[in-house]
């Protein structure tokens, strides 16, 4: 378990506001690479294959791109 | 033949604005099983916001504690998508669908809510009772992606 | 003094495991409102994961139309979550803890979920009768952004 735990938390202490802003830029570079790519808009699950996650995580983390993830952050920032 | 992918889900949340973020993940990542374009999605997300905001800030007139449910339907590449609050209601549907229209100028509100509605989604239609509160419901066939390669 | 931020959701969906992904990206998403670390959102979401698939696997033993049920809610930066299923439930709860059991050697089960929600969060709670069902309650203090900081 301490195994599976260390290897889920590689992401240590990163807020989760900052880490999904990062993932949301990918997506989109991901996006306009497999649209020059395909000649066509793609799919949500064609650019979650290309990057190795679900298409609902991809819808998760784009939300991110949008407004603040939290209360906290207009606080503390 | 295949048999037609049909799913469901529902959710339940109070009138707060911070959950409108919430409510349209929750249902953009439950249509993505579909496998919407990206557009498709930002097209969903947009109307789940639109009528969110309206259960808060006009079914509601921002009071916390009044409920939202919001429930997702999808059978084969059609999504159906129920909003409805249990607040003030509206008494003049036709007006209140009129481009601009707006009950609340005071709040900087454009009244495009439901046009922006109408133009992303394929039905729009509004139940609502003064009193009893108000159901959106909106449906969008989504193209599948084989349709969308022919364009 | 500041007023303690408090919200819930409740969602409901059948029991198909095309839905573990959205769960658990619903609950996550909810969660962000208190802009947890990483690493506490990724422990929410594998909790979920393993909680619905417990549900579809054991409680519903797979039927497609069951109905699984999760409440979550926020006080503070204490996060509950209620996870249930209206199945076939557990007779031996002691015994459905401990780490490597498992009913379904056959589904190559790892027998690790209930001993992976122990490990991740702070209570683990699960009450199950016989032929009622299963409800897991599982609770995570998020550490605030200050204590973080102190670490
Ligand atoms: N859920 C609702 N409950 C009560 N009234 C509503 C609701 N949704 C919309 N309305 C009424 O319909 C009008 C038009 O809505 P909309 O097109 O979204 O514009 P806006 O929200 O900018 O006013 C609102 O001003 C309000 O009077
Ligand atoms: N929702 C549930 N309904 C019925 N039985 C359950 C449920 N969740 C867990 N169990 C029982 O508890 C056991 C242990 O669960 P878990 O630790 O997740 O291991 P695994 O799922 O790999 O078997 C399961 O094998 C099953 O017998
Ligand atoms: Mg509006
Ligand atoms: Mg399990």
């Amino acid at each position: 378990i301490g195994e599976i735990q260390r290897f889920l938390r590689d992401d240590g202490m990163v807020k989760v506001s900052r880490s999904l802003k990062e993932l949301a830029n990918r997506i989109r570079k991901v996006k306009d690479d497999l649209t020059k790519e395909l000649g066509r808009v793609p799919t949500v699950s064609e650019i979650a294959a290309e990057m190795g996650v679900s298409p609902e995580e991809i819808v998760f983390a784009q939300e991110a791109n949008r407004t603040p993830a939290s209360i906290h952050e207009t606080v503390y920032e | 033949m295949k048999q037609v992918h049909s799913n469901y889900m529902e959710l339940r949340f109070p009138s707060r604005s911070e959950n409108e973020s919430f409510a349209r993940v929750a249902v953009a990542s439950f249509v993505s099983q579909l496998d919407p374009t990206m557009e498709e999605l930002t097209d969903i997300k947009t109307v789940v916001s639109e009528a969110v905001t309206n259960a808060v800030i006009h079914g509601y007139e921002e009071k916390e504690d009044g409920i939202i449910t919001i429930r997702t339907e999808i059978v084969g590449s059609r999504v159906s998508i129920e909003i409805r609050d249990e607040g003030v209601g509206i008494r003049d549907i036709d007006q209140a669908r009129q481009p601009l229209f707006t009950s609340k100028p005071e709040l900087e509100r454009s009244g495009m809510g439901f046009t922006i509605m109408e133009n992303f989604m394929d039905e729009v239609e509004i139940i609502s009772e003064p009193g009893r509160g108000t159901t959106v419901r909106l449906v969008k066939n989504l193209k599948t992606p084989h349709q969308t390669m022919a364009n």
